[in-house]
């Protein structure tokens, strides 16, 4: 892992987050984009003083930001799960984090909560629990089982999961008034998303980033399988547990502000890997870095390619997919 | 199901505070001069209060009147455009539960100092409040009343006949088997008209029939809302044997329709939904 | 000081008395072979020391800490094991799997240059750095045991524990490896390991537990546990022992089938 | 695999399809389903001379069968995928039956297409032919590209996959209006199916399960792993590719009679490991009868529990997931 | 006729060439070993005479036939394998293990009774009757071996390749197994077994083919292939030999490392 590779992709995504912000439905000519921002940079304007600077600064700025740090976000999930389970087809949702957070988030609308509690979005919280519930409800019953194998956890996962979307689907059936709300919670959107959720996000990679990057050696050894893991001086399933509680927790921070964004979690661990082998501080460096870029790209896309919006999951796997299978047929390392 | 009712006529007093169907209190300082409207309904209505210029941006549902379809579209499936929103720049926001607001835009629209104001309905009167309040909103109290009185006696007109008529039970599909359940528009609609929606004792909002029950209650008249295309017979054989299919009592009408259009949408034209459901109901 | 120490372990799995009251203790810095026929519980063993499985009952010590009071960082900065075979599908290197071993040694997240340097030691000791940047998993079986001694040694433990380390080896790696052990003994060290070849572990060990069906029949120093009766009766077969002009063990060879 | 044991399922699966005949909404005694049933037995009526005789000889039993043939071909399926990738989140869905299946569908109702063709719905054949397709360009990717492994093949079908929702979903942005049929085709349901659609998924499961009974050892050492099994003479990419085509062609055509219902693929063949262990003959027997009396009992729930109709997939999940979790809870054996 | 017959095999993998050019004949109905050091491409081989490695040039021959114009099935019928290791986390018996070394035989979707007892009268030759419902990831590493010899057995083909299949036993088992490979050789079976333990091998097998670096160096009966000079060039190393009274090949001793 070079430093001059780091130092290219922080480069292309600071110029490619300033591109961004310049491109939208709104009739914003591309340099008044860079005045804007410059002049935010150059004095300390306290409130907007027109729609293109809220639309600059306080819509389109955040959300590129925002839509970057939870593609970096999932990616990172991605490479735990997957490493964690050994199994390609895990992603960060798999132990029920978005039914979960879907179940706190609809209970949220249905009781017809407030839409704050101390300050903070009342179904984002509601959904945050939810799905850390769900993951610790999950954990329990595994650990209470007789059971060792990471496959009955995942399967204890599942269940779980459809059965909370089950009950949610109760939930909607008995009230239909609130369908339409639930519908875009769990669509998973970054509009209407700015300063505050790119805070708590921020501060979630931040968290998960440095956790993930300190258990980089555990990742690593996890993969031998439990027998050697122990040998060469691995709490296997205490290291299990931290990995899986942290990522679940960043999973579900993401979830509980953005709604449930797939694909891109369960895909960029194998594109990076195609290219850094397994060993995870290469992987998840550069799965931060090609998940934000291009859950990034994706949103910006969604929002400015047409005159309506296109919910992002579309835009992901319309070209994420493509994208995938070009790299699986053109190169040869096996994936995970 | 709204607070807005004394004084239907007069003018209008700013700032004006109501509480919303979803419980919100909106408070609204000045006549509104800029509109977004979110809901095929809500646009009807605004067109037909005579605020076509009020108007800056709608839902890509919005299809009626034709005026409509030249406004900006703003909104629509998967959510509001909140930049264009922000940009169209408009006081405020109506719409209704069909059409809802996501929670978070809906916390950076009102920051951002734009009214929302969202409605409900379950019924024909809900309609008619719904109609008043935007009056009152926009300060068109007196075109609303007169729009109101005006559906009001057609409504009553249409139900003085269908009163005439031997009562016939009815079912509709709104697809896959789904019907209007208690506590619907349509299920109004059809209250209305005297007739007996098979689909109302089964349970409230949209409900899917068991086919037996279909079977066993087999209803006079078969209204088919979800057709490939209009005129379509069913395309389950099983139901073939319904005496409303051999009766030629079978309507089916292709979810792009203008019927299915005017019998889904809690709007001015409600009394044409009337007309249509009573003329396949009981006959032209 | 015993480096390991068993005190009446059994150990049952699946209604099977695989392990029998084991008592020994191995004193630091010496090099055991552990004998005996296949299913004798020798692998088992080996897991017992290092935790990987519990013991019914009987007590495991570690230089001379109950195994229930350490961590499992701690039985690995005392034991490095070789197991009798691994195998990933992961595209690791060579150079990966020793470096894993040092991350008992470095907690941090980053590797060090002592990591590096200690890598490329045991590769060098193990006379496989030409391997270094191969995958693992393409390796031929005695070059994968190979690389695990090596790795063994980059955890630069106490003792080591080796299951069959020579089995997949040719006979000159089976020298080379052995000759290394009793270098790594040398340096006080302390080794303990499974073998099946007798010819080989004689010349190169000096202490002898032969377990038989979970049960411990010999043990002590070659020339008192060493006689054709013993091995006859442990292999059920009869045996020829060769000795050399001092009466020393020199090699056996297993005769006609009784 | 004793004959006793099949001679008690196939009783039980006999008693419940009575039962579950004699139950729904429908105002019928008891005891007439049986007179009617057993008057059927008697005479050949040509007609039905009225409405209870139409609800019992021609709604409900050919969907209690229905519902419990389709519960046996997922099923069946599931445990083909399942050993062919030895992923136990492989489920019958995973190359993208049911995505495709949707396109089809999709397609005949943006396209306005007529009801029928040839006497068959089209919509069926629609979504038959989308599977089909689906899974053949699946294929076609994987054997081109240079890969070995059956990861790939499984990522190559979740990209596929997603890559055809979103395209749905562009679709149902293009045609808004048609949104709910396409809705409600997806969610999967037995309601208002009758004998034809029951004739159709019964063929489908007889040349399914005689072909994967016929190929139960080769199922076995497959899961030996792909060296072992050439060793033991077995053309592994043949017999890989022979099952996969007919488990997705069987899963086609339930999913194109019934739309896509979920759960019972995934979970039934691990229940039922947890019985047999893997050798195959045992395990898809057995998973057979547990899926077909397990859909079959969901569907009964679905349509009789309350005055409307549940989603099928609904109650599957809601009695399913406990009862899964609760088998994993107190069993020893691992599951895949 | 030759069982087996390579002629100029090539086999290159991933830029480096393992397989050299080889070329030989195996008499049906003969026992051979094939001794190199590790990493020479003795397994390689064997999965190039099953078809499981292509070569990148060259022929090679089952019974004759050109093995790209064998079906699968074909070779399994002229060829079983044990493998030097084999490992699976499914919940297998070992006679289930056994059994589906049958399905070459009978291809009919059950099990015949003729299919039943060959897998009881393999278990019972290699003396594993009593573990017959163990699950085979529970046995030891002998056991494993032993099942996977049982195999072979069963699998009945004219050919049995082995890949060190003595590299976990012990010192008895080492015996039977290699009378029951001579019994089988008796039985008109063709026996190839890579093997590690020429103090073994020589005991039993008459032929031998020594590969170096991926080309044979030798090859022949043992009385022409076995002399000091070979082995030591074979392995680097320093070899005794020590003959019996009809100066025939004893034993070998590796001596102090050059
Ligand atoms: N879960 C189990 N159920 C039944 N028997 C078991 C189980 N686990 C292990 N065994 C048996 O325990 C015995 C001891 O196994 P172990 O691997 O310790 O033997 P070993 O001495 O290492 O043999 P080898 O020399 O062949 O490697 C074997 O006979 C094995 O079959
Ligand atoms: N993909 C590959 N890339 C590089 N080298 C490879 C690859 N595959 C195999 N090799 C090398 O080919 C050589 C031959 O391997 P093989 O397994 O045939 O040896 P062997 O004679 O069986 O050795 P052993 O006695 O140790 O089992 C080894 O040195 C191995 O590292
Ligand atoms: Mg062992
Ligand atoms: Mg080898």
């Amino acid at each position: 892992m070079k430093k001059i590779h780091i130092f290219i992709f922080t480069a292309i995504s600071i110029i490619l987050i300033l591109l961004y912000t310049a491109a939208g439905t709104a009739d914003i000519a591309f340099l008044d984009t860079f005045k804007i921002l410059a002049g935010k940079l150059n004095s300390s304007l306290s409130g907007f003083s027109n729609s293109k600077e809220i639309i600059i600064l306080n819509i389109r700025l955040p959300r590129v930001l925002l839509s970057y740090i939870s593609g970096a976000c999932l990616a990172l999930c991605g490479c735990g799960y997957q490493s964690v389970f050994k199994n390609p087809l895990s992603d960060p949702f798999i132990l029920g984090v978005s039914s979960g957070a879907a179940l706190g988030a609809t209970l949220s609308i249905v009781l017809s909560m407030p839409n704050t509690f101390l300050g903070l979005n009342i179904t984002a919280l509601m959904a945050f629990f939810g799905a850390v519930i769900t993951v610790f409800v999950v954990f329990a019953i595994y650990e209470n089982s007789q059971r060792n194998s990471t496959s009955s956890l995942l399967l204890i996962g599942i269940a779980i999961g459809q059965f909370i979307t089950a009950v949610i689907s109760v939930l909607m059936l008995l009230n239909q008034d609130n369908i339409k709300d639930i519908y875009f919670w769990t669509l998973g959107s970054f509009a209407a998303k700015s300063w505050p959720h790119l805070a708590v996000v921020s501060v979630y990679f931040v968290i998960g980033f440095c956790f993930m990057m300190h258990n980089s050696k555990n990742l690593d050894i996890m993969l031998l399988g439990s027998q050697e893991a122990q040998y060469l001086g691995q709490d296997i399933y205490k290291v299990r547990r931290h990995i899986l509680v942290i990522t679940s927790l960043l999973a579900a921070g993401v979830v509980s502000v953005t709604g449930i964004i797939g694909f891109i979690g369960l895909i960029t661990p194998h594109v990076v890997r195609i290219f850094t082998g397994p060993m995870h501080k290469k992987l998840m460096v550069y799965s931060v870095f090609i998940g934000g870029i291009f859950l990034m790209t994706a949103d910006t896309i969604a929002r400015s390619a047409l005159k309506f919006e296109l919910p992002v999951g579309i835009v992901t796997a319309i070209f994420g997919a493509p994208f995938f299978i070009y790299l699986i047929y053109s190169s040869k390392r096996e994936v995970l | 199901s709204n607070t807005a009712s004394s004084n239907a006529a007069a003018n209008t007093a700013y700032p004006l505070s109501i509480t919303d169907d979803l419980g919100n209190n909106v408070s609204i300082d000045a006549k509104p001069a800029r509109i977004v409207s979110t809901s095929p309904a809500v646009t009807e209505i605004l067109f037909a209060l005579g605020l076509d210029d009020e108007i800056v941006g709608v839902s890509s549902s919005c299809d009626y009147p034709d005026a409509a379809k030249s406004k900006p579209v703003l909104f629509d499936y998967s959510g509001p455009n909140v930049e264009s929103i922000i940009q169209a720049d408009p006081d405020i926001i109506l719409s209704d539960v069909a059409y809802g607001i996501p929670a978070d835009t809906q916390l950076l629209l009102e920051k951002s100092g734009i009214k929302i104001v969202l409605m409900t309905y379950t019924s024909v009167e809900d309609v008619l409040d719904n109609i008043t309040l935007i009056g009152k909103i926009t300060d068109k109290n007196k075109e609303a009343a007169a729009l109101v009185s005006q559906m009001r006696s057609d409504i009553g007109k249409i139900a003085d006949k269908a009163e005439k008529q031997e009562p016939k039970s009815v079912f509709i599909n709104i697809g896959g088997y789904y019907t209007p359940g208690a506590d619907t528009f349509i299920n109004d609609l059809i209250k209305t008209l005297g007739a007996n929606n098979i689909a109302q004792g089964l349970g409230s909002g949209w409900i899917m029939i068991p086919t037996e029950k279909l079977i066993e209650d087999d209803p006079d008249v078969y209204i088919d809302l979800s057709a490939v295309n209009s005129g379509d017979l069913p395309a389950d054989k099983i139901i073939s044997n319904l005496s409303a299919i051999k009766n030629n009592k079978y309507y089916s009408y292709s979810y792009s329709s203008n019927e299915t259009s005017v019998i889904s949408r809690p709007g001015p034209r409600l009394t044409q939904a009337l007309q249509l459901l009573y003329d396949d109901i009981y006959g032209k | 000081m015993n480096c390991v120490e068993l005190s009446n372990v059994c150990c049952r799995v699946d209604g099977k008395d695989i392990l029998n009251d084991i008592s020994f203790a191995i004193p630091s810095g010496s090099m055991w072979a552990i004998i005996g026929p296949n299913g004798a519980g020798k692998s088992t063993l080996i897991k017992i020391l290092t935790s990987i499985i519990k013991p019914t009952s009987g007590e495991v010590k570690i230089n001379g800490v109950n195994i229930n009071n350490l961590s499992r960082l701690d039985i690995a900065k005392n034991i490095a094991v070789v197991p009798d075979n691994f195998n990933t599908n992961f595209d690791f290197t060579v150079f990966d799997i020793v470096l894993m071993s040092r991350y008992s040694h470095n907690r941090k997240s980053y590797i060090t240059n002592a990591d590096n340097a200690a890598v490329l030691e045991a590769l060098d000791k193990a006379k496989i750095s030409h391997l270094k940047n191969n995958l693992y998993k393409t390796l031929s079986s005695g070059e994968k045991q190979t690389v695990l001694l090596a790795r063994a040694i980059a955890q630069d433990s106490d003792v080591i524990l080796l299951d069959e380390p020579t089995s997949n080896l040719d006979v000159k790696n089976q020298m080379e490896i052995m000759h290394m052990l009793k270098t790594l003994n040398e340096e006080k060290k302390s080794v303990i390991a499974v073998m099946h070849d007798i010819n080989l572990a004689v010349r190169f060990i000096n202490n002898f537990i032969i377990i038989k069906q979970g049960k411990i029949i010999n043990s002590g120093n070659i020339k008192t546990v060493f006689n054709e009766d013993i091995l006859t009766d442990l292999y059920d077969i009869n045996v020829d022992i060769y000795k050399d002009v001092n009466s020393r063990f020199l090699f056996m060879q297993a005769e006609k089938i009784k």
